[in-house]
Order: structure tokens, then C-alpha cells, then sequence
């Protein structure tokens, strides 16, 4: 049938769509991605299965840069060029989809009465500094006297990516930082340790506020809190903010309307779900340029 | 001339059985100290699952919501990756064993398979994640389907069914291989009708324990990408499936996000854990109902 | 009154072999066989007729070679890797050591009966049925009554015929004994070679096998290894005596007991080793 | 021929069937091929392990030189600066697999000794399909274990421990372990002929010297086979360390620190964020690589141990 | 019919005893002992009296509580868990039976020789100073002496003297055998149980170790099992016969053999059955 309109949230009218749209890639990226997949599955099309997996974002770029090949693709970071000239070879067109803003938080124990707030060049130098030569008294002189304990997710994330790439300008971390793989271990290492500080995306923090403590961030203006308001692009905590994608096969989009239907779907729901899950929203006009670019696609 | 002194003896006597004594108590609470550990082990798995084991959860699909979510799809899943594992090692492992036992006894090429099995047994489960990913899933084409998942295991498990079948092959007494012989039967006649429905208890065992070590595997599904998530329940050894391990593992991890896919994952195990004891149950009745045969 | 019988029969056969041996035939003939198990000899320069009809008995100390010899008679050593084997058995007049004789035709000729009875773990039915099935006979009304004979010919019938579908493992050990014969008969064989049968079982199962013997030897010939003297004496025809591997004396049973001529046989028999 | 009133002419028919059996010839000469090939898919596995591993290592010794990565005590996989050495690897592997048999050996050992030598019958058929179940549980469970039970116990011991280190995981290892060296010690020793145990006890000797002067070391080449079979599954453990020791890439020896086994490490690059064609990715065989050729050299030594054992008595 | 062949052989032995009681002791004494395999009964009601410096041969058919019965003598019966006893076994006038009587004590006294020679993996040195060391003698000089004794005394020191180094396994069966016999003599004992020692050796090992046997009752007591009646008539002083658990026939060699009061003990020894 006629594929749907993108009306949005409402499309009550629209024609019943079929078939599967197909989607995996990165772990950080998932949660929304699977409470969008939900949503759509019970709201608005019954009939469309829509999978989501999470292989992780170069694993899943592995499944999508095939010949019939994943739909969509989540990632935590731009795609690289060695993963372009791959689709040039193989005639994929990859659609880049911002779908929700990560705010790189840094979280203490609840204890930690003392760092509420750190300034940019405060954190950094915490994190470059060999372990066991930092405490808390160098940074302030009226921090307690104990060493610090830094934590992080590791090289398989995108975080860390981030962490390394856009804050401390691809400076190696010190060997001794206690990298995890998982985010539950590292909330889990926060809560139990005063000392300890650890950065993660700000969805892991919004899901534990009960467990671990923010740090606000001073980048030069006075402490900012991370929180969905600021973590906008040109938010007051955007020094630490990084979008993450959806990548959409093109060829797809136009073969199965209810990929198209399904991209479309996500990016006007996408700043609600991003709440629900930790991100913070898009601003409504890169949201109105991505559904136009995809209406573009029919 | 005595050399040896009755009373002398007399007198080491007791502090020999005094040793004796101590150390049969300490050998006892070696063999303890693992049981003790199996029970903090299942206590803690189970206390923290009470309240999410229902109906629901074993029926429902998967869902970000914790209240909604179920293992479905990994009991399911669960089930396609032995219908691949179990006849695949079945087959594999028992027309191997019977090679070295029945066809290529004590030759060369015997002990070279013999002792490439006995390596692959010891090979690490990430290394046949890798090359399940590498062969099945990328070269082969089949992407993370239960396919690609069943050769991997079938193949990680391949040498438990091997050794097994060898052992149970073994155990049939020659006798009734020279019986049959005997009465003019070929070799093939001797081994289809004679030593394999003797061997037959104890293959099945094999067959069993290594079905329960490829479902409490997690390591290769995860190398391969096996997604754990939110895809139709499947019904077919070429879709996508997923495990209860590996749902364990993806709950666990995204317990951060959502605190409750901890008891979930808590539960899963408990689940999990059923299986197994059940399945290895079948495995010990089936080996003491048949032991003593000859 | 046993004892009398016994006496009885074997006068008469003293007798009859004096003039009999002219028109006997002979079934097997072995010639110069010799046979290693890898370095080690175990048969020696063998030359041995055996002869249709009769009971051939074969003893020795252990360790002899007489179940090796016994063994080579339906070519079971060659399952023993490191044999290896020169010389010729003649079975009904063709060398069964020659390469082109098909191993699975002379077996289904040369039944055999083991030591220990090793019935398979299959139903008493089964086991007797397992020989003609393997040979292609599938006809169900063919193989009962191939079955019920070969029970009645091994004089177990009376005893398994209300439980023909129970797992043969639950016969006492001379009724698994009995039901082997029956096994091995139900293929019809020319020659059955027997490897001690008698040496696990109790008295009276070893009388019941013994009684067997003499009846089978009417329609069969039999080959039998035993340790007992004694039984040799009872029930044979004639009697080899082996010792290292090599045959020391071979002549009719009631000579080879009464007067034996070699010095060894002799001590052997009166129990000076072994 | 024995006549029965039945007229039945069984070898009659044997004779005909047989002449007309050309089938079972053919089968008889194809089965042991399909065996044949059958079994070489064993071989054909190792083969593509092999393979597998080889193609894409080549590629990283291309672009890091071999002596680095094996000397190399820093891990750095991401930047224009990183750098590949394995040994920060290589020690939290030999460390967890130290620790793992540290407790696996003797409480292993004690076991076997126990239900071997004396465990009455009826008790050694109720433990050993306990101890069964240890060796049963999914290696992701004890991970979590070791995780969320052992480390903050040991924590409370030891204060300077990371709440992810080397040792926990290292310790749950071992009792996953002990099962496998239980097991496999106790076969060594009830291989020991009971006649040897009778001979000791007919001299008066004690169980316990039975025990420890005669069956052990009767025993002794399957039980040192155990240990070397329990060494190689600690070295290829993942999921336990994976999950307790943490990511660190740290170069140290210190057990109470947060490292990473090559295991692991496989792990988390194939689930992670390197593009097919990195270094980092290629770093990934070649651990590989490395964790099979370990395991490898164990499985050998265990098998030529164990095969010594065998000729003895 | 039994009954009174029993009480026949009572009485002669009674009277027999009568003078020899005065000048030999009586090393074992068995009173009323019964033995049972879970449900099984293995001996029923064995009375005997075993003497000093003698050779005591028991014979019987196979199965028939031989080997049960010398197992009860040093207790290593309890090696088998369904094991029951009833009855008494005096040692040197205390119940071994008791509980509180320590296992370790009698078997350092009273020591075995197994049907299947069994050294263990070790040295011949070894082997032999197994049971010294176990009872703490740790002493290297003590220890050779022991050795050297002990070796001579089981008739093997020449054969071994320039390679006690060497693992037993290397030794013929029969050499084997006359270690173990070593190592039972090198702790001393007053009483030698022997488990048909001599059943899996070849002829001249046998005879080694039948005139060691005769050497060594000069100071110590021997109880031997035996399926060798040739054997129990050439080497021992007095033979108790066994059937089915029971004591059929126990009085001194010469007369069993020659004169045998019970037909059961006839029969077996004419070779009826076994
Ligand atoms: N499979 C084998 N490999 C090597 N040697 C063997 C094998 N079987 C038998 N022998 C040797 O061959 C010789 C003859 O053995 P065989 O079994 O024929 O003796 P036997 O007379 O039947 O003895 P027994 O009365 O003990 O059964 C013996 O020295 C034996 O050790
Ligand atoms: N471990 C056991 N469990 C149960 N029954 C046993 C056991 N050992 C022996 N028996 C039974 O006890 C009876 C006596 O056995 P024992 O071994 O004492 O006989 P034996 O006279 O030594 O025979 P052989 O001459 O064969 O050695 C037999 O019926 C045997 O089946
Ligand atoms: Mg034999
Ligand atoms: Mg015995």
C-alpha cells in the first residue's frame, strides 16, 4: 500500500504496514533504541517486527556494511572512514540519524562531601594523574587528604572514546585508572567507595541518583549541573556533550517502507524516549531536519 | 636378631592413627569446603530471584520493562541450540569414536586424532567464538542465527561426546564383539547390532553433559554477537536466538540502567540451574541404571 | 551310576577309532602352523588332524597356547593386531589362512563357545535369533523355529521357553552357558570350537554341557580346550596335549590317560605342575 | 546335518543369502570412509582454528613488530600513540591461573584423596555428582559471585583490595576448578590397583600412609596430568574475569589490582567499538593466537604426563 | 548322611589333638565364625584351630569362602563394605573381631601374600623397607639390614642384591612373588598368609616358592590357600577342606589325601568337580 506519512505521534490513519526492520549495533545506544522498538511495536504498528540487537558499534557496522544487511545501525560514535569506503564499495548509502544527546557524567560516592563541584582542568589533571600520586588534597587544598580512586568504562565503549579523544585530547590515560566493562560494576564500585570518582553517560547517572553523586562541571562559567536541560549541544554543559547515532541503510528505506516508516517514527519520538532512557532530547529544529531529510527518501 | 621392636611399634601406633585421624577430618573438609561454596552459591542466586519467577516470566517476551520482561525467547532459543548441538555432536562425536575405537585402533593416525581432541577439548570457548564468528556467522554468511551458534558449540563440545562414546565403546567387553564374530557377522554388523546398543547409556550421557555445558556457555555466543535482545521469538535454526546465560549476561550488564534486570538476571540463573540439575540428573540415572551391565 | 555310564561309553570308543580312523574324515588339517604374538612365539610347528564327528580335546598347563590354537581355527586372532601367523589349516580342504578366504564364510561355518558365557545383552530370543539375522534371514515364522530348535538341540528349551523375551542376563551362569550353545547352533555350524566352556560353571551345569558335548558330536564336530583332565578323559575321542606352544602328544583319549608316552604328558596328568 | 522334523535347511538359506550379498560388501568397505571423514572434522577444526587465527595475526605482526607485542609492558589499543604489548595480558592471565590453582591444587587433591581412599561407596556416589554440579554451573554465575560475594568478603580482610582485582576471580576460578582436579586426580588413583592398597594395609600401614606412599605416588603422572589440564582451563577462562577482575590493562603483580586476561580482552574488543581493519582489531587475533598457543603447549605437556602414566604398572 | 560323615570327622580330629595340643600352641583359634556378603552367607560356622610352626593348606573348590576366610584372619575382609561377621577369631588368645582391637596392630603380626603378586611401583629397596618405615624405623643402616634379611630370607637376595634400585615391575612374576614375600618378612610376622601364592607361576617359580615355604614355618606359622591339591598333599602339615562356606574335612595332610573320611572331600579330590 501507499507508504505512511510521517505524521508523528498520532498517525492513527495510516495504512498497516509488515515485514521486519532490522537493527543492532551499539550497547550504549541500545536502551533507547529497544524502548523505541517497544513503543512502536504496541502504539503504532502491530503487524512490523522491529529487532534490536546489540553486537556493539564496530560489530554492528560489521553486519550492516554487507549485502542485505542491517537496517539501521546504532552507534556511539561518527562513522569512520575505513567503515565508509567499505559502503562505497559494497553501493550502501549510510543515512546518519542524531537521535539523542549523552552527557559524559562524573559521579562520586554519596558520601563525598567535598567535590560538588570541579572545574574542567581539575578533572582532567584527576584523570591523567598516576594513580597513587593523586589525592584529593592536591586537587584543593581543603579536600580531605586520601587518594583518589578513578574508575571508567573501558576502550570497548564509546565513552571512553569520548573521554579520550575530546577531553583529555587523546592524552593516555594512566595504565593504573580501574577500567570496567560493565556500567553496573563501576556504579556499583562508586557507591561503595568515598574516594572514588568515575565518569559514564548520563543516562547510567540518571538511573542511580540514589546510589552516586554528580559532579558539577565548571567549564570557565561557573559550576554546571548535568542534567537534560544542559546537556543540549549548545547547552552550558556541552564541552562534555556527544550525540549518538542511528545509521540508516538508504537502500532499505526505499525497498521496505516500514524502515522508512520506523526512522521516521523514531525521530519524532525521539526526545520523549531519550528522557525515558537517560539521553537528553534533541533541539526540535535538528529533530524537524532529520524527519524532513527522511520524508525526502520516499 | 629382631630388628624390629614390638614395643617401638606399639608406641608410634597411636600417633600413626592419630594422623590418620586428622588428616581423613581435613581430607573431609576439603570436599566440603566446595559443596559449602555450591550452597552460599545457590543461596544467594535464589534469595535474590524470590518474587520474579512466575508464570510471566517464563512465558513472556523480552521487554525493557522489567515488570513485562521474560526468558521466552531464551528458553526458546535455548531449545533451537540443542536441537543443532545434539545431533550434530551426536553424529560427530559418535562416527569419530567409533573410527578410533572400532577402525583405527593403535594406529597412527589414531593417536594424532586422538590427540587433536584431546587439545580442541582444551581449547579456550572465546577461541571457537572466534572462529564461529569468523567461519559461521562471516564467511559462511549465516549471521547470528542459531545455526551459526549450534556448529560453534557443536563443534566447542564435540570432544566430551567423543571421549564419552570412546569410553562407553571401550567398555563393551571384546567378548561380545568375538561373540558376534564368531557367528560369521561383518565388523560393521558386529558394531551396529552389538557394541553400539551396548555403548548406547553411556554415548547418551556424553551426549547430555556436553548439551549442558554448551547451554551454560556464554563466552562464544558473546564473541559471535548473539544478540540477547528484543527479536521475535524464533522458530527456526536460521533466525537470530538468544540464551539464558547470555541474557543473563546483557541483564546483569544493563542492571545500571534499570536496577530490577538484576533479580531478573538473578531468576534466569535460577532457571538456568534447574536445567541443568535436571539435565544432569537424567545423565546420573541413566549412568548408574546402566553401569553394571556385564 | 554316572560314573558307570561314563566307563561304559568310553570302552566302546577305544574300540571303534582302532578301525574307525581309515574311514573318518578329517575336517581340519593343520600344517606347520606356527604363530607370534609380536616377538614372542606362541604356537610351535603345529601338525594336527582333526576329524569329523568326534571330540577333539585340547589340554595344557595355562599359558600353553591353547586358546591361541583354538582361535586360529576361525581366524579370531587375527582381532589381536600384532599376530602374525605361517603355515596352513586345511578346513574341509581349503587353506582358511589364504587371503582370499572370506573370514565371515568360514565363521558362519565354525561356530564357538567361549569361557566365559558371554551372551549379548539382548532377550534369550535375540541372542539365539542374532546369527540368521545377520545372514539375511528376516522371516519371522523361519526365525522362531530356528530358535525353539537350536534351544531344544542345546537342551535349554524346557528352561527359557516361557521367558524367551527376558534379558538373557538373568539366566544363572550354566543356563548362559547353554543358551551360547544354543546361539552358535542356530546357524547350522559344521564345527563347534569350545574354549574351557565349562570352567566358570558349578558342578551340575558343567555335567548338563558335558552330556551336550556328547550329544552334539553326532551331527557336529567339536573342539574343546579344558584345564580339567578329568573332563578331557570323560568326554573326548581323542586328546591333544600341548605344552609351550607345541604339540607333545596327540593320539586317542583312553592311551593318552591310561599310557602316556611322553615323559612330560605324564607329569602333567599326575599333576607334577600346572 | 542335524535333521528336524521341521525341515528347516537354515544353512541352506545362510548359503543362498550369502552369495547374494554383494550390499554388505560395498557397506562394509564405505563405512570406515564416512567414519574416516567423520573423524578428520576434528582435525579440520584445529585446522580452521589455526587458520583463523593465523590469517589475521600475520596482519597485526605487520603492523607491530612481533618483539614489541611480546615484550611490550603497556597496552595502549586507542590513539595515534597506541601501543601493543601483551604482557600486561600475559600477567593477569598467569596471575588469576596462579591463584585459581593455588586453591584448586590442595583442596582438589584432598578431595580425590578423600572420596578415593576413604569415602565409603554410598557417599562417594552422593558427592561426586555434587561436586559435578560445581564444575556444572555457567562460568558467567561464578563471575557474579566472585563479583558481589568474594571480593567484599575478601575486602574485609584485606582493605587495600580494588573492588575488582586479579584475586577474587582468581579464587572462584580455583573452585570452579576443583572439580576438574577431583575428578580427574581420583580416576588416577582408583586406577591404582586395589591390590597395591591391600599389600600396604597387609603390613599394618595406616590410610593414610596407603595413601600418601603408595596410591599418590602411583598415581602421581594422572594426578600432575589434572593439574596441568586445571592450569589450561584457568588460563582460557573468560567470563569470571571478565566480569571480576575489571578492564584495567594494568603491568603489575600486585594480585589485590584490577587487570585484564587475554580472555577478556578477546571479549571486550569483539563486542566493542574497532572498526574491521584497525590495529585493535587485528590485536584481537593475535591475543588469540597467543591464549591458544598457551594452551596448547599445557595440553600437550598434560597429555605427555599422563601418557607416561599409563605405561607403568 | 552329612551329619554323621561331620561328626566322624570330629572325632578323629579330637582324638589327634589330644597329644599334639600338649607341644604345639595355637596360633589362630576360629570359633562359630559366620560371614556374610550383604545377603550372602560365605562361611558358616567355622571352627579351626590353626597351629604354630606349621604349614596349614585349605583347599576347596572355587567360590567356596577360601580366600573369604584367610581375608577374615587378618580383618581385611572390612575392606568390603557389605561385610557382616558373627563369631570369634582368637590371635594369640584375643578376639581380633573386637572392636577395640586395632587392625594396624594384628596386620603388623600376622602378614599376607596375594594370589597375584603385587609389589608396588617402586623400587625393590623400597618395597621392602616399606612396612620398617611405616613402623618408624628410619634409621638407613637398620633399614639395609632389614632389607638384606628379608631378601635372603624369601630365597630372592641373589638374584636382586645389584639392582635393588631398579622398579620392582621389572622382575619376573615369580621373582615378584618372592618380594612380596620379602617385604611381608621385613616387619618380623609370627603368622604368613598366603592366597594361592604360587597360581600365576610358572612350574620352577612355584617350587622356589613351595621350599620357601617349607624354610620359613621353622619360625613362623603359614596358613596357605591353594587350589593345587598336588600342592596342599607336598607342602603343608595339615589341610582343611572347604565347600560352600563350610568345613568339610580338617585334619593332617597325610590323612585327608590318603584316607579322606567325608565323600565330598573324596570326590573333589579325585577330580569329580572344581
Ligand atoms: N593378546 C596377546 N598378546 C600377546 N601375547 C599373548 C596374547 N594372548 C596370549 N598371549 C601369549 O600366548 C601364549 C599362549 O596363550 P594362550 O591364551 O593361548 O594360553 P592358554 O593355553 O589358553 O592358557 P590358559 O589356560 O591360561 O587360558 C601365552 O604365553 C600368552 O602370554
Ligand atoms: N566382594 C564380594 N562381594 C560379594 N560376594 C563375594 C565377594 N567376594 C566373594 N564373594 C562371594 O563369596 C563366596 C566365597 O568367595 P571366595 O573368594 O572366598 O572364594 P574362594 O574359595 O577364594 O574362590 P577362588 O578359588 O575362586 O578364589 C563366593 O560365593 C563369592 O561369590
Ligand atoms: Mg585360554
Ligand atoms: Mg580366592
Amino acid at each position: 500500500g501507499e507508504p505512511a506519512k510521517g505524521e508523528g505521534k498520532g498517525g492513527n490513519e495510516k495504512a498497516e504496514l509488515e515485514g521486519s526492520v532490522v537493527i543492532d549495533g551499539s550497547g550504549t545506544v541500545y536502551p533507547f533504541m529497544a524502548k523505541m522498538a517497544e513503543n512502536y511495536m504496541t502504539n503504532e504498528q502491530e503487524g512490523v517486527s522491529v529487532e534490536v540487537s546489540r553486537a556493539g558499534t564496530s560489530a554492528g557496522f560489521k553486519k550492516f556494511l554487507v549485502k542485505d544487511g542491517t537496517d539501521f545501525n546504532n552507534a556511539s560514535r561518527e562513522i569512520k572512514d575505513e567503515e565508509k569506503t567499505e559502503a562505497e564499495k559494497l553501493g550502501i548509502e549510510a543515512h546518519e540519524m542524531k537521535v539523542a544527546l549523552d552527557g559524559l557524567t562524573f559521579v562520586v560516592n554519596k558520601d563525598n562531601d567535598w567535590a560538588d563541584d570541579l572545574t574542567q582542568q581539575e578533572i582532567v589533571d584527576i584523570f591523567l594523574a598516576e594513580k597513587d600520586k593523586k589525592k584529593w588534597s592536591d586537587v584543593r587544598s581543603d579536600f580531605p587528604d586520601e587518594p583518589i580512586k578513578t574508575y571508567g568504562p573501558n576502550e570497548n565503549h564509546g565513552t571512553y572514546e569520548f573521554m579520550f579523544e575530546k577531553i583529555l585530547e587523546e592524552k593516555a590515560l594512566p595504565e593504573k585508572i580501574n577500567l570496567q566493562q560493565d556500567y553496573s560494576t563501576l556504579v556499583d564500585l562508586v557507591s561503595k567507595d568515598k574516594n572514588a570518582i568515575a565518569f559514564f553517560g548520563y543516562g547510567y547517572y540518571a538511573s542511580n541518583k540514589d546510589k552516586v553523586n554528580a559532579v558539577n562541571v565548571d567549564f570557565g562559567k561557573g559550576p554546571v549541573e548535568p542534567k537534560v536541560e544542559t546537556i543540549a549541544e549548545d547547552g552550558d554543559y556541552a564541552p562534555f556533550t556527544r550525540p549518538v547515532f542511528t545509521y540508516l541503510n538508504k537502500g532499505m528505506a526505499k525497498e521496505k517502507p516500514q524502515v522508512l516508516d520506523y526512522a521516521i517514527y523514531t525521530m519524532n519520538n525521539s526526545q520523549e524516549v531519550a528522557k525515558e532512557t537517560g539521553f537528553a532530547p534533541l533541539p526540535d529544529e535538528d529533530v524537524k531536519a532529520t524527519v524532513e531529510a527522511l520524508e525526502g527518501l520516499k | 636378631m629382631k630388628y624390629v621392636d614390638a614395643a617401638q611399634v606399639q608406641k608410634k601406633m597411636g600417633t600413626r592413627l592419630l594422623a590418620n585421624k586428622l588428616a581423613k577430618n581435613l581430607f573431609f573438609l576439603s570436599t566440603l569446603f566446595g559443596l559449602i561454596v555450591l550452597v552460599i552459591l545457590i543461596y544467594r542466586v535464589v534469595a535474590q530471584s524470590i518474587g520474579w519467577i512466575d508464570a510471566d516470566f517464563i512465558f513472556n517476551k523480552l521487554s525493557t520493562d522489567p515488570e513485562k520482561a521474560g526468558i521466552m525467547g531464551a528458553i526458546l532459543g535455548t531449545l533451537w541450540l540443542m536441537a543443532v548441538v545434539a545431533p550434530v555432536t551426536m553424529v560427530l562425536g559418535v562416527g569419530t569414536a567409533i573410527y578410533l575405537e572400532e577402525y583405527a585402533k593403535k594406529s597412527r593416525l589414531q593417536g594424532f586424532i586422538q590427540t587433536n581432541i584431546s587439545n580442541l577439548a582444551g581449547v579456550p570457548s572465546v577461541v571457537f567464538g572466534i572462529l564461529g564468528l569468523t567461519v559461521f556467522a562471516r564467511a559462511l554468511d549465516l549471521g547470528s542465527v542459531v545455526l551459526a551458534g549450534g556448529l560453534t558449540m557443536a563443534l566447542l563440545v564435540l570432544p566430551v561426546v567423543v571421549v564419552a562414546s570412546q569410553e562407553a565403546i571401550r567398555a563393551v567387553p571384546q567378548y561380545l564383539r568375538e561373540a558376534s564374530y564368531g557367528m560369521g557377522a561383518t565388523k560393521w554388523q558386529t558394531i551396529k547390532n552389538i557394541v553400539l546398543p551396548a555403548s548406547l547409556p553411556g554415548i547418551l550421557t556424553g551426549v547430555i553433559l556436553a548439551l549442558s555445558r554448551a547451554i551454560g556457555e556464554t563466552a562464544p555466543l558473546v564473541v559471535i554477537g548473539i544478540p540477547a535482545l528484543l527479536i521475535p521469538l524464533p522458530d527456526g535454526v536460521l533466525d537470530k536466538f538468544t540464551i539464558l546465560p547470555v541474557q543473563v549476561y546483557y541483564w546483569t550488564t544493563d542492571s545500571a540502567l534499570v536496577a530490577e534486570y538484576a533479580n531478573l538476571a538473578a531468576a534466569t540463573i535460577v532457571i538456568l540451574l534447574i536445567v541443568l540439575f535436571a539435565m544432569n540428573s537424567v545423565a546420573i540415572l541413566i549412568r548408574n541404571k546402566f553401569q553394571k551391565r556385564f | 551310576m554316572a560314573v558307570l555310564t561314563m566307563t561304559e561309553t568310553k570302552g566302546k570308543l577305544a574300540e571303534e577309532q582302532e578301525f574307525s580312523q581309515a574311514e573318518k574324515k578329517i575336517v581340519y588339517g593343520t600344517k606347520d602352523l606356527n604363530l607370534w604374538y609380536g616377538g614372542d612365539q606362541a604356537l610351535k610347528n603345529i601338525n594336527l588332524d582333526i576329524y569329523e564327528n568326534e571330540v577333539t580335546a585340547i589340554i595344557g598347563p595355562s599359558g600353553c597356547g591353547k586358546s591361541t590354537y583354538i582361535k586360529t581355527l576361525n581366524r579370531m586372532v587375527e582381532l589381536i593386531p600384532v599376530v602374525r601367523v605361517s603355515g596352513e589349516i586345511l578346513y574341509r580342504e581349503r587353506n582358511i589362512l589364504d587371503r582370499s578366504y572370506k573370514v565371515e564364510d568360514l565363521r558362519t561355518n565354525v561356530g564357538m563357545v567361549f569361557q566365559k558365557p558371554n551372551p549379548f545383552p539382548k532377550s534369550i530370543y535375540e541372542n539365539v535369533a542374532y546369527g540368521p539375522k545377520i545372514h539375511g534371514i528376516r522371516d519371522k515364522k523361519i526365525l522362531n523355529e530356528i530358535v525353539e530348535k537350536s534351544l531344544r538341540g542345546a537342551a535349554i528349551w524346557d528352561e527359557v521357553k516361557d521367558r524367551l523375551n527376558e534379558n538373557a542376563y538373568g539366566l544363572s551362569g550354566g543356563q548362559q552357558q547353554r543358551l551360547c550353545i544354543a546361539r552358535a547352533l542356530a546357524i547350522e555350524p559344521d564345527v563347534i570350537l569350545m574354549d574351557e566352556p565349562t570352567s566358570a560353571l558349578d558342578p551340575i551345569s558343567t555335567l548338563k554341557v558335558e552330556e551336550l558335548v556328547q550329544e552334539l558330536k553326532k551331527d557336529i564336530s567339536i573342539i574343546i580346550v579344558t584345564h580339567n583332565m578329568q573332563q578331557a578323559a570323560r568326554i573326548s575321542d581323542r586328546t591333544a596335549f600341548f605344552l609351550n606352544g607345541e604339540v607333545v602328544e596327540y593320539t586317542n583319549t583312553n592311551s593318552i590317560f591310561s599310557n602316556p608316552s611322553d615323559k612330560r604328558t605324564e607329569d602333567y596328568i599326575t599333576g607334577r605342575f600346572g | 546335518m542335524p535333521e528336524s522334523g521341521t525341515g528347516l535347511d537354515v544353512r541352506g538359506m545362510i548359503a543362498k543369502k550369502r552369495k547374494s550379498a554383494s550390499i554388505r560388501t560395498v557397506v562394509e568397505k564405505l563405512v570406515p570412509r564416512i567414519l574416516f571423514g567423520i573423524a578428520a572434522i576434528s582435525v579440520l577444526t584445529t585446522i580452521g582454528i589455526l587458520l583463523t587465527l593465523l590469517t589475521e595475526t600475520v596482519i597485526f605482526f605487520e603492523r607491530v613488530p612481533f618483539l614489541d607485542f611480546f615484550t611490550g609492558t603497556k597496552l595502549k589499543p586507542l590513539g595515534e600513540e597506541a601501543v601493543f604489548g601483551v604482557l600486561p595480558l600475559l600477567t593477569g592471565t598467569l596471575l588469576s591461573s596462579a591463584i585459581a590453582m593455588v586453591v584448586a591444587i590442595p583442596i582438589g587433591l584432598m578431595t580425590a584423596i578423600f572420596l578415593s581412599e576413604y569415602a565409603s561407596e554410598k557417599l562417594r556416589r552422593t558427592l561426586k555428582p555434587l561436586l559435578e554440579i560445581l564444575a556444572g554451573i555457567p562460568t558467567i554465575v561464578y563471575g557474579f559471585f566472585a563479583f558481589t560475594f568474594v571480593t567484599p568478603l575478601l575486602r574485609s580482610f584485606i582493605p587495600g583490595l580494588e573492588p575488582t582485582n586479579i584475586l577474587s576471580p582468581g579464587i572462584v576460578m580455583g573452585i570452579m576448578i576443583i572439580p576438574m582436579v577431583a575428578s580427574l586426580s581420583e580416576d588416577a588413583m582408583s586406577a591404582v590397583p586395589n591390590a597395591m592398597r591391600e599389600g600396604a594395609l597387609a603390613l599394618g600401614a595406616t590410610k593414610l600412609e596407603v595413601t600418601l606412599k603408595v596410591v599418590v605416588p602411583a598415581a602421581i603422572s594422572g594426578i600432575i596430568a589434572s593439574f596441568v589440564l586445571g592450569i589450561s582451563r584457568a588460563i582460557g577462562e573468560t567470563m569470571i574475569v571478565a566480569i571480576a577482575s575489571g578492564s584495567s590493562k594494568n603491568f603489575t603483580f600486585d594480585v589485590t589490582q584490577s587487570m585484564q586476561t587475554m580472555t577478556a580482552y578477546i571479549v571486550e574488543v569483539t563486542g566493542g567499538e574497532a572498526a574491521a581493519g584497525t590495529t585493535l582489531y587485528y590485536s584481537l587475533y593475535a591475543v588469540a593466537m597467543t591464549l591458544f598457543v598457551f594452551t596448547l603447549v599445557m595440553n600437550l605437556v598434560a597429555q605427555y604426563i599422563s601418557r607416561k602414566f599409563r605405561e607403568e604398572y
